[in-house]
């Protein structure tokens, strides 16, 4: 039985389909979750996925982090489960305090949908296990607010624990330190503004997408055979 | 009555007379206000059924044609689409952002309201010339509010026009089609009596009051100032919820009908549903949702506040309908109630305030065949050069059109707009036309709009036929076998006979092309009005195809891809076809003389070839259209990274070059398979020339020569280029 | 002289504004009754070189008309705080 | 008792803010010289049922702390209005 993913569904999320098709596609066994449920199914990896949560209204991310599974979501971070959160999910993460710092409008102020390169910075994550350190992949980035920033303090701290995992190799938003990609300081909870459930399909342009998610989904599975 | 106050709402002494008749009293305020907003121009089509009566709209694959919510095509066994465009022309004009976001938000409600999930937007645009502030600020609103409307409802816009012509600078068209992939076939239809009506989405405010009459159906003047208290400001999110929520009542099959609430309000869905059922409808506004206080009973019958559907539904299945829609966060309340009486009956409270025939609203308003001539100046500028003079240099004639507002690459529109959710773009924008995957499916469908203004500004009829061959020829380009079309007509102001005659040529060109390519009209919309001091805009009919590709794997693209690939060009190049072309405007500032001519023959031979030979044969395919042989050429180069080498004629290279000839394509195929390529062409009876080969980082047509990395800049910069330089002026 | 001036710039009376409805209709799950009317719009801090407190003024007023605010949806308001020497 | 208030919140010093330099970039050409520092941040406007002033002060500070402000990049600033009686 493959990994059991649950996808967070707010009012406004838009990629939960998207992410519900590639977890599958590689094996998964992805399940939708209502925003408004209090606790957690039966799940090994908790995905937020991409849109507009409450329209982004006020700030991307500031109303969705009170949805109700947000505890839930916390508790299970807390215990070590891993945590993937793409683009407004990961927006959702940092408003949250589950990842550090904050994302602000691109620098040149205009949502940007294209292909960009990043590079694997740290390859020896539950994310990114499937790839090498120095590895560029290509995925597509869709969004208006993926310019992360954090106090200096901050990004030398994460730095030091090489918790920047993916960087842009020709930044296109601004980012602080080219950050692509972040975890949590215990690493299992990822949070990154590409989206690769875009990039598990050649006939789409690149499936190196699937590199990422199947690194996160071989993660559970061993815990899960020790576990029997 | 006294006549101003139906004037002020834009009805005529004859149409308030044939009102009174119909009701045999004077109607009360807001059974005119009512009136006025269903007979307008936006919503009655009064000035254009006459002529839409001509269009063919019939066909095995068409399931459900023009009068509903939007077309539906069956593109393989038991699997539907539908297809449709609108305008939202003078919105746009008032506020830009706003104006185009709200375009966005109602054609999606079209396509929701046939129960399909809308699956991909296109946005057709016209402005004035790139080289005036305003205008800049205009492209830089309209794209700000498509973008963040559409990629925050999570439709991916895959494609679109944007075109620059003096004509649109004071009248911008922003057109919008939407592809909606049908779950659960609905009709906007009334049945039942004793049914519940429930009305759905966004509170209702004084914003759009009289939206249709006022911004839709008249033209532009210093006082649509005043007007601007109608701007409506466009909420996404609840357009979100109100597509999740929607679907999710259709698959549970707990809706009997159901429409949107766009132009007219709720007198719109109420008349038009119990009319087309033959019921009637009672419906008490004091429970309608409301955003502001002390509202007037004719205030909420006409607003156009957005975000709304009208759902009908069996008692038994009420508390599940706003169960569903409490979940999604949606206000929904029961409004009325489905009646025998095929009046509609509006209530405020214990008070009637309108009480009338649904029909007379919904489809007895005034049918008017209006005077049309062919105008005065059409002889003359006819007469005019069509502007084909040789440039002085060849190359930088090239360079200059790559470079153009109307040719070069529209990048930076199109990385606006997110092109990719629902993991369906096989081909996004940048290409002829875009090829998207149905969602579980393994079925792909093509589609693309096209809007030759300028043709049709020279001639009306040919233009018309220029714009459906194009379009057809842009989804055969990607492999697709071209099946239905819906459109956009956008025009003048149709009490000019100079302008209804253009609107009737244009029908009479797009009917002859749509029968002769088998590919019926499912649907459209006209905009009429488009002047602004009595200025026209060029007759601009939008023409959306859509076309079936046998599988997503299969589609072919515009790009060069192998170097030593073999490049053909099929088709016939007329030296002398350039009336309208891009070369005549840009290196010749000059517009006139006849468009070229479209041999129908030639053009259905071209389709069936590139059908017929497809990825399995052709590495790339690119259809020869604006600016001519050269630059298709050049774009199939600079969409691929890689030069050619192709051999053109020496003298008057210009005319091989740059001419418009319509029926031409240039494809690409590997050097072993050259013979398939001239014996199906052959066969198909397609003339095809072979012009070189693909390689190097030169673009070398004989006659002149350009490189790669200039070609390159010009075609991917020259956009933005001339917009910034603009902004920042 | 330099002057800091703040431009309020909000969505007109009758204009409706879905981000301030959506906050209000999240607040109460937050845990906060008793708040409505919520209106959110922009506020633009600037400094600004003028000889007196009035060319300010009338500067300021002709950048919101033609860039800071939209006339057509948005009204603003100007404050201008009294004159800093700025180094 | 209602009270009317405002919320502006700020980028915190120091964090760059694209939206406020672009507007700066783009007056030169509008004509107008002498601007500097410009910085845009959000006005929130909203009526709050509260028994007093500093009971008003205390819940909206509490929605800023937790919602309508960022900490990380925004600071905040309240001010309300003398109380009105709504209808
Ligand atoms: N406003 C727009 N929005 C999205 N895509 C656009 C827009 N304008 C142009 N494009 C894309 O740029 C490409 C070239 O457009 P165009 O020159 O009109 O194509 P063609 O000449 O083949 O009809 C097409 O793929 C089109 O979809
Ligand atoms: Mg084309």
């Amino acid at each position: 039985m493959g990994a059991r993913v649950g996808i967070v569904v707010f009012p406004g999320s838009n990629c939960e389909f998207d992410c519900e098709r590639s977890f599958a596609g590689l094996g998964a066994e992805p399940e939708l979750v209502w925003h408004g449920e209090t606790r957690l199914p039966n799940v090994d990896i908790v995905v937020l996925p991409g849109g507009f949560a409450h329209g982004d209204y006020l700030r991307t991310g500031a109303i969705a982090r009170f949805s109700p599974i947000m505890d839930a979501v916390a508790e299970h971070a807390r215990q070590g489960g891993p945590v993937l959160g793409i683009c407004n999910g990961f927006q959702i993460l940092c408003e949250a305090g589950l990842l550090p710092g904050a994302l602000r409008k691109n620098a040149g102020l205009k949502f940007l949908c294209k292909w960009v390169e990043v590079r694997v910075d740290n390859a020896d994550t539950a994310f990114t296990s499937q790839t090498e350190r120095g590895q560029t992949l290509k995925v597509p980035i869709n969004h208006f607010e993926g310019n992360w920033i954090a106090e200096p303090e901050v990004l030398d701290r994460i730095r030091a624990n090489g918790q920047v995992v993916l960087r842009y190799t020709d930044n296109p938003n601004g980012s602080m330190d080219d950050v692509a990609g972040l975890m949590n300081e215990a690493g299992n909870v990822f949070g990154l503004m590409p989206h690769p459930e875009r990039a598990c399909e050649a006939l789409l342009g690149s499936s190196d997408g699937s590199l990422l998610l199947t690194s996160l989904i071989e993660s559970v599975s061993g815990v899960r055979a020790a576990a029997g | 009555m006294d006549s101003a106050v139906y004037h002020e709402l834009g009805l005529t002494d004859d149409e308030f007379e044939a009102i009174v008749a119909r009701l045999g009293r004077d109607p009360s305020y807001t059974e005119l206000a009512m009136f006025s907003v269903m007979w307008s121009e936006h919503c009655s089509y009064k000035s254009s059924r006459v002529h839409l009566k001509e269009l063919p709209t019939e066909g095995p694959q068409v399931l459900v044609g023009p009068g509903e919510g939007a077309g539906i095509i069956e593109v393989a066994p038991g699997v539907a689409v539908a297809w449709k465009m609108e305008s939202h022309n003078h919105p746009s004009f008032v506020e830009p952002f706003n104006g185009a976001a709200t375009g966005v938000g109602g054609i999606v409600r079209d396509i929701l309201s046939m129960g399909a999930r809308p699956i991909a937007l296109m946005d057709p645009l016209r402005f004035g010339e790139l080289d005036s502030s305003k205008t800049a600020y205009l492209v830089d609103g309209v794209v700000h509010g498509i973008s963040s409307y559409g990629n925050s409802i999570g439709v991916p816009t895959v494609g679109g026009e944007a075109v620059f012509e003096d004509c649109y600078a004071e009248n911008p068209l922003v057109n919008v089609a939407c592809l909606g992939f049908v779950e659960k076939l609905m009709h906007g239809r009334a049945e039942g009596p004793g049914n519940t009506v429930i009305l759905i989405g966004s509170s209702t405010g004084r914003d759009g009051i009289g939206g249709a009459s006022v911004l839709a159906s008249a033209e532009f003047d210093e006082t649509s100032a005043e007007k601007r208290p109608s701007v409506q400001v466009g909420d996404p999110f609840t357009e979100k919820l109100l597509i999740e929520a929607c679907l999710e009542l259709v698959r549970r099959d707990l809706l009997v009908g159901f429409q949107d609430l766009g132009a007219g309000g709720i007198s719109c869905p109420t008349s038009e549903m119990a009319s087309k059922a033959g019921t009637g409808m009672r419906v008490d506004i004091s429970s309608v949702h409301r955003r502001e206080p002390g509202m007037e009973p004719f205030e909420v019958m006409i607003s156009e506040s957005q975000e709304r559907m009208l759902g009908v539904v069996d008692p038994t299945n009420v508390e599940a309908v706003l169960e569903v829609c409490t979940r999604w966060g949606l206000e929904a309340r029961v409004i009325g109630e489905v009646t025998k009486s095929g009046r509609l009956e509006i209530l405020d409270g214990g008070s009637v305030v309108a009480d009338v025939p649904s029909a007379a609203l919904a489809e007895e308003g005034p049918v008017y065949r209006r005077p049309s001539a062919p105008p005065k100046w059409i002889e003359e500028l006819r007469a005019q050069p069509v502007g084909d003079d040789a440039p002085v240099d060849l190359g930088q004639a090239l360079l200059k059109l790559l470079g153009s507002p109307n040719i070069s690459s529209k990048r930076w529109i199109w990385e606006q707009y997110d092109h990719m959710i629902f993991l369906g773009t096989v081909q996004g924008p940048g290409g002829d036309a875009a090829v998207i995957r149905l969602p579980g499916t393994d079925v792909a469908v093509a589609i693309t709009v096209d809007g030759p203004g300028r043709y049709c500004y020279l001639d009306p009829y040919e233009g018309a036929r220029l714009a459906v061959a194009e379009a057809a020829r842009n989804v055969a380009c990607v492999g697709a076998r071209p099946l239905a079309i819906t459109n956009c007509l956008n025009f003048g102001n149709p009490e000019k006979p100079g302008v209804m005659w253009q609107f009737a040529e244009v029908i009479r060109g797009m009917s002859d092309a749509c029968v002769a390519l088998g590919t019926p009209v499912t649907g459209g919309n006209v905009s009429f009005y488009n002047e602004t001091k009595g200025r026209a805009i060029y007759p601009t009919p939008v023409i959306g195809m859509l076309g079936v590709v046998p599988s997503p794997e299969s589609s072919i693209g515009s790009t060069f891809a192998n170097s030593g690939d073999a490049i053909f060009m099929l088709g016939v190049t007329r030296l002398g076809d350039f009336g309208g072309s891009e070369f005549a405007k840009t290196i010749n500032g000059q517009v006139g003389g006849a468009p070229p001519q479209l041999d129908m023959d030639a053009e259905k031979k071209l389709l069936d070839f590139l059908f017929s030979a497809g990825s399995r044969l052709l590495t790339s395919a690119h259809d020869v259209s604006g600016g001519g042989l050269a630059v298709s050429l050049a774009e199939s180069a600079i969409r691929g990274g890689i030069g050619f080498t192709v051999k053109l004629p020496g003298d008057e290279a210009h005319r091989v070059a740059f001419s418009e000839s319509p029926s031409r394509a240039v494809v690409t195929c590997a050097p072993g398979r050259m013979k398939e390529v001239l014996d199906l062409a052959d066969a198909k009876g397609v003339s095809v020339a072979e012009l070189g080969s693909v390689g190097g980082d030169l673009l070398d047509f004989g006659p002149f020569q350009v490189s790669l990395a200039e070609a390159t800049s010009a075609f991917e910069d020259g956009f933005e280029r001339s917009l910034t330089a603009t902004l920042e002026a | 002289m330099s002057y800091v001036a703040f431009v309020d710039v909000m969505l007109k009376e009758g204009i409706s504004d879905p981000q301030g409805a959506t906050i209000e209709r999240a607040l109460p799950a937050l845990g906060y009754s008793g708040v409505s009317g919520v209106r959110v719009g922009k506020r633009i801090r600037l400094e600004i070189d003028a000889t007196d407190q009035s060319e300010a003024q009338t500067k300021i007023e002709e950048m919101c008309e033609r860039l800071l605010a939209n006339p057509v949806i948005e009204s603003y308001e100007i404050t201008i705080d009294s004159y800093e020497v700025t180094l």
